[in-house]
């Protein structure tokens, strides 16, 4: 995003949106995660408590994801400058 | 979401403080998502695809008690987990 | 959510936006229900109208939708006090 | 979708009553959610997955006519259905 | 949706706001195709580029996804009027 | 998302021009939508279901690399279609 044409107050005012949409955001990827390693690790309803393979199993589910989007958002930064061939912005 | 924050910080009116409303707004927001995807996430596991009547069995009954104290251990897990990684590299968060 | 430390000005004004948050998860339930009740039970495409058999479908899915989520949220409900082990709130 | 009334009730400008306009959007979006989701289940239920060319075929034609239809219905009849529920048990919809 | 009892710095505003939801919609309707359309398309990954043959589905893929949609607000539009029994606007 | 600029233009407060604020989040918030829905396609094609340790393995590292690149170039495509479209159909894109 170029804010090199913003004032000063637009700059502090876009740090501060930015700095709680980056909250809002990992809220939200914590939320997808329980979603996403909850579907995959448990299947198992006859107990109510966490087994402990399921509880490696979404421990794993979680470092995993995490690795994972960090690699994606490195190449993503990486290749970004070009990409937005059609962003209205 | 910031917006009202943003709008009402340049306007506070009647002792109405935006940092304390946003700050309950994202909490109800989060709280909101986490049980909508537990509804999904449960409605998945529990709910079988033929619907010939509208009663819950007793199976889905149990399943679906189970289900939701599942998801909330899950939840509890992945936070620590998340809090963990936090702490061991602050400030390396957010992909963007 | 804990609001006692709110000024009478502050709960009004989220009880005002919680009732406008409520409607629009209303009105968002009603609309997830439609998507998930017509992808389970709308499988014929000869035809433009439901089926007898299809309408059934529908509305016992539409029940079982409502009393799933009745009793998953009397149960979060219960459990919701301890649970929020990473809010930012 | 309320912090445009939060604010704007604040400070009205220039005949523009925020209430109305707050309604207006609650509508728009509702209606912006509907067709977003018949577009998608119309999609997984007519469309294959095999892109061959980028024209609809008449099969396909005729089926999202008669799906965009449907969809039609079940929302009427999920509409009554929670209206009844809401009649009965009025106040007790939300599961929050 | 009925606006004749809208001033006219109500129906402005209106204006301007469903301009910028329009720009916003098109923009989420772009990143969809893209989701749905790679989701079909791509899997294979022992190359980074795409080949011809994923580059000839993508391009199905998007054209049909327009057509689709169009199609579908068409229909929609004609039967709009009645359709709106649980709106509480 | 335009509601901080329905407020503020009203309202400017000290240089913020709220036209350029509001583009910028749009530019931000559809950045991050492709990122989200990037993470997630590359997921499903990149990351088994079975989750024995955290760590990525090779296979899954090089998978994930040519998954975003080729998002991207898949991002590109539809781009520039959608360009062409709209050039050839000006006005008439909104389903609604």
């Amino acid at each position: 995003m170029d804010m090199s044409n913003f004032s000063g107050a637009e700059q502090a005012h876009m740090t501060k949106v930015i700095e709680r949409r980056q909250m809002v955001d990992f809220l939200q990827t914590y939320s997808k995660i329980v979603e996403r390693c909850f579907t995959s690790c448990c299947n198992d309803f006859t107990s109510k408590t966490l087994s402990s393979k399921e509880e490696t199993c979404v421990m794993s589910c979680t470092e995993k994801f995490m690795k994972h989007s960090e690699r994606v958002g490195a190449r993503f930064a990486e290749l970004n400058a070009g990409a937005w061939h059609y962003c209205a912005c | 979401m910031s917006f009202f924050t943003g709008g009402a910080s340049r306007a506070p009116a009647g002792g109405v403080n935006p940092e304390k409303i946003d700050a309950a707004l994202t909490e109800l927001d989060t709280i909101t998502d986490f049980y909508n995807r537990m509804v999904a996430s449960c409605h998945n596991k529990c709910i079988g695809q033929r619907y010939t009547d509208g009663e819950l069995n007793t199976g889905e009954s149990v399943c679906i008690d189970r289900c939701v104290y599942k998801f909330t251990e899950v939840q509890k897990k992945v936070g620590e987990a998340l809090q963990k990684r936090q702490a061991a590299n602050a400030g390396a968060m957010s992909g963007l």
